[in-house]
């Protein structure tokens, strides 16, 4: 077991839903504070994202938000380095587009990502059937691989997905890309799949952008993932007071 | 060819042609691919489907189209040039081919609407076109800038029928309408295809796309036959997705024919790329340092993609295909080219095939040489583009 | 039909069709006449004329054009509507089989210029198309006010190296184009052949315009037989000059098929006119109490003409064809319909017959029929303009 | 022989080049005062144009005349009413298109031309092989018919054509519509065709627009026509006066 699904079932067996916030790397320039902010208000693990020109599972708030990452000139690199600063205990989790990875090098990427204090890596565009060398190369990096099962898999293909995931299992809430929702969605259902393969932590995320809703997405899974509506709030100017208080509000909502 | 492999067959299980291909798509995708190649596997080998799509092809798109040996141009370059009339299609280009194909096959998956990405608007044209024929619904996403740029051919899929969304996001142009439309799609896949407009996309797409493009090369092989030439020496055809490429390439893939790929040198992924991961698939792209895929910058909006379909790039590792760039300086004087020697205004894209031929014509083509030209599509889409620029407005 | 007589035969030796035709030129005009009467005949009746025109037409023009049973629109009405797809052809119409023909009789009469009239630019084109493929140089006269309205097919006809002359005489439109090309043809006719565009004008072009359009009927007849109709019930065509509904009827005039030509109503010489010289022949026109001639006014250019050809005057005469007008106000449903249902964008004078079938279905035409439509051409010329008028520009 | 040829024969047996001025009927309120004017300063016979929308064979000059008249109102029936106004000695003759009389009525057209005067017709787009039934009704009322013999023509049809013709025979001077031209012509060509054919005068037109021209056509023929020249003076506002001097300098040329 990689150490990231220790923490993260350490947490589930402490009876605690898992609050899991995303931020854009290189958003603004202090964007490491934002995520220090973040733990300090009761996050569990933080997710990373590094800007890719083409994300095709994000909706507009993320989109823009890796454009004016990209502007300011960020990439791996100085990403790696910001990655450094940041002073936590929770663990840290990357998402982004394979392409960065694949043009960078998987045994490059890994090795830096890894050297950076990143625990886990969420690439939602490298499906399960192209894993395989990204899979082999980070188990000797202890580097997790988180997968997400949609509400469009089916059982059959949830079990493996659920079984191939390491730390968490994502449960997309509904079909959809990452931004504001306002449906029910269909959380119960995928979660149900993922648990009748694995009984790996599973968290749920993808249009979760008020406490309400996470409240009722953390009786569902064992944890929320909150990303649009955290990053809305960073390209609004929020800074670490008001990041606080946003988490703090989604916390309370789910304890 | 360098050993006995034969090319242009189906890829393997993963999709992969070579070391290119595959599905790299999010998870709420997958199932709608794997669904899509089961009932393309299942519909591609049922004789009552494929009668159906030819008949289609036949009644309703004007196939086969001819081909037209161009007399005065080959006196002027001193090679045997043939043109597969692609511009007499339906729509005026190949893509009707596989578009009459995917709404075919959408409406025998019980889907009732597509979805599709449009660069100029050729594609989405196509789409409206056959999804109206068909009463599916129709929605088509075609960036901002180029809804203003082709404002008629937005108000031609209305015409049809089609709902045109323009997008807004990244460089508004085709690249992040394919963005948007894969983003739609994860949202309604259930009774939606997506229906791509060229050899790109996650597996089953270009295999797929092609194999609706084979038509062109199978045709065409024969109607050589039927004007005295056994095997042209060389097949050209302009590549920016490379469906047309593909699919005269098809006809062509196992016998001695050069095939040759003309791709816009602003958007030359093989000669100017590297392989990376874009729209489901890996291939060549253009990218920066870091792997941000680059824009694509052409005179001609069908070649302004910064990626090329992974069977292309998987025959240009094997060597079995070449690909040039040609800058647009040279574009226009072939599109003036062909029209006054031969009464046919040949489509930007197209004009890039002509240009490659017309510069190579007793260098890399030998004087004698018979040239294969798919003929992709007409120019009339171009001609208020092509009178601007030669006016110098 | 009344009476066994067999239609759509040879004119008589004066170019008469019953009391309609002859040749009313100028005496300079009159020994090309002759001339060109001969030379039509002889190779009208040569083996290798016949193959070589009929070559072009395959290889070159996209013949043979499909004909496309319209199921949507079909199941709507209430009756069987095939589409006879001349919006295939190469240069978007039926002018190309004309104008095919015509330049090669042009080459073999040791002729080296062609020049021609056109309305909204699409004869025009399609002269430049055909002049260009054999280097003859080609001069196209247009009214003045069409070539500020078309003016990207002045483009066109330039890319294609013909010279476009604004006539800036009359109403600056197509009759005062025709009027203008006769005088300067008066002018050159030693190595000039003047490329009329419908079946109209001095005998023997109303004759030879019909005989290089027949082929549509006669690929028609076959391909409706294909598709298990033996003889359609109706067969309707829009009618300007009218060259395609000529064509189409060729095939079916001996047949008990009922013929309907659909005039602009602006411009219907048969229901509005009365005989009449003009323009070298006897026919129907729209003229004034002292026989001046009015002009016509259609949302289509192409069928804004105030004359019908001799032929068909004589059709109607006979009782064989029935000639309908069609207002403007309808034929941009018309348009909008067969778009929509159909995936095909007619062009505004083909969008005549399809508003004259919607609105006669069940009607004239009854429940079951089988309707024979000319789809004389592709609406890609006139969207722009139908653009503006759905917006109330 | 119809009264028009008798009169012009004796033209020329009198060794007199004859001169035909060309008028648009209708052009101005006061035009019949044009054509006294003409044959007050030597024309011989005059032309007298009936408008037509659309004169094939006339250049702009005479385009623009007509449609000038048309939007005075003019018709057949006016301009005959105003030939009635016109007291000359010399013979008139019309020129029009056919469609004018194919309209108004074959019979009634040359009733009503002959009743007003008018000897002579040019039809030009009433070509020989179209003209058996015009000729007929012409018989019968003494309106003499004037073919066109153009340089395309070949001897055999020349002589056709001029054995039709009655009063004279028209040779074109060149391959050309009614207006100016610089270029020498070919009437030489066609009067000896139509000599060929037949001993009726012969005058040259079509494109003789200076007295220099008319001078060398006179040499050829037995007379000239004069035709844009005049309607060009005529629209630029020319009154009796500028009309006498013009034909007048014709007079001298040709004499
Ligand atoms: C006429 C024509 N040719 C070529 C292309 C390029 O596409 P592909 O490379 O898929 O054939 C396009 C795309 O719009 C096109 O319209
Ligand atoms: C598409 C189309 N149909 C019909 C016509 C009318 O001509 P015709 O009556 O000679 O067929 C035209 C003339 O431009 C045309 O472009």
């Amino acid at each position: 077991m990689k150490p990231l699904e220790t923490k993260l079932r350490a947490v589930r067996d402490s009876g605690r839903k898992a609050l899991v916030p995303y931020f854009m790397a290189g958003l603004t320039p202090d964007w490491t504070q934002h995520v220090e902010a973040a733990v300090h208000a009761g996050a569990d693990a933080v997710e990373i994202g590094i800007p890719f020109s083409d994300p095709m599972m994000d909706g507009v708030v993320i989109q823009e938000a890796a454009l004016t990452s990209l502007a300011r000139g960020t990439n791996l690199d100085s990403i790696c380095a910001d990655l450094a600063k940041i002073s936590v205990d929770v663990p840290l989790i990357t998402m982004t587009y394979f392409n960065i990875f694949h043009h960078y090098g998987l045994e490059r990427s890994i090795g830096k990502l890894t050297e950076s204090g990143i625990e886990g890596a969420i690439v939602p565009d490298l499906s399960l059937e192209e894993s395989g060398p990204w899979h082999e190369i980070s188990n000797s990096y202890d580097l997790a691989n988180i997968f997400l099962v949609a509400p469009s898999t089916n059982t059959e293909r949830a079990k493996l997905l659920a079984q191939a995931s390491e730390g968490f299992c994502y449960a997309s809430a509904r079909m959809a890309v990452t931004g504001k929702s306002s449906d029910e969605g269909d959380a119960a259902q995928v979660v149900a799949g993922i648990r009748a393969g694995s009984d790996i932590p599973t968290y749920v995320g993808i249009g979760i952008t008020t406490p309400k809703q996470a409240k009722d997405a953390s009786k569902i899974g064992d944890g929320v993932i909150v990303g649009s509506a955290l990053v809305q709030l960073l390209i609004d100017g929020a800074g670490p007071g008001k990041i606080e208080e946003f988490i703090t509000s989604f916390r309370l909502a789910i304890d | 060819m360098t050993d006995a492999k034969t090319f242009m067959q189906a890829p393997d299980e993963r999709g992969r042609f070579g070391e290119f291909g595959g599905r790299f798509v999010p998870e709420a995708l997958m199932p709608a691919c794997l669904e899509l190649e089961i009932a393309f596997k299942d519909a591609w080998s049922d004789p009552a489907f494929i009668e159906e799509y030819n008949t289609v092809l036949r009644q309703f798109a004007g196939r086969p189209t001819p081909v037209t040996p161009l007399l005065r141009l080959s006196e002027k370059l001193g090679i045997n040039v043939y043109a597969k009339r692609e511009d007499l299609a339906h729509t005026g280009s190949h893509k009707i081919n596989n578009v009459v194909g995917q709404t075919l096959l959408t409406k025998r998956m019980g889907k009732t609407r597509v979805i599709a990405e449009t660069g100029a608007g050729q594609h989405g044209v196509a789409t409206a076109t056959a999804a109206a024929r068909l009463g599916l619904e129709c929605t088509v996403y075609m960036g901002e800038v180029d809804t203003v740029r082709q404002s008629l051919n937005v108000f031609r899929m209305e015409l049809l029928g089609a709902t045109v969304v323009p997008v807004t996001s990244g460089s508004k142009t085709l690249k992040d309408a394919v963005n948007e439309a894969m983003r739609e799609w994860v949202t309604c896949v259930s009774d939606t295809h997506y229906c791509l407009g060229s050899v790109m996309g996650p597996h089953p797409f270009p295999w797929m796309v092609r194999e609706m493009q084979s038509i062109i090369g199978h045709e065409s092989s024969r109607q050589l036959i039927e004007l005295g030439v056994a095997t042209p020496d060389f097949v050209v055809a302009c590549v920016g997705g490379g469906s047309n490429a593909a699919g005269i390439f098809s006809g062509f893939a196992n016998t001695s024919a050069r095939l040759i790929g003309v791709e816009a040198a602003g958007g030359a992924a093989v000669k100017n790329g590297s392989p990376g991961v874009l729209h489901g698939m890996r291939s060549m792209l253009i990218q920066s340092e870091f792997g941000q895929i680059e824009e694509a910058h052409s005179i001609s909006a069908g070649l302004d993609y910064p990626g090329i379909g992974p069977e292309h790039a998987y025959l240009a590792d094997a060597g079995r295909a070449e690909y040039y760039p040609i800058g647009d300086e040279v574009v226009l004087d072939a599109l003036q080219l062909l029209s006054e020697l031969e009464g046919i205004i040949p489509a930007l894209e197209t004009a890039h095939a002509v240009a490659w031929i017309t510069r190579e014509a007793g260098k890399t083509i030998p004087k004698g040489s018979s040239v294969l030209l798919n003929l992709s599509g007409r120019g009339d889409k171009d001609v208020a583009q092509v009178r601007s620029l030669l006016r110098g407005e």
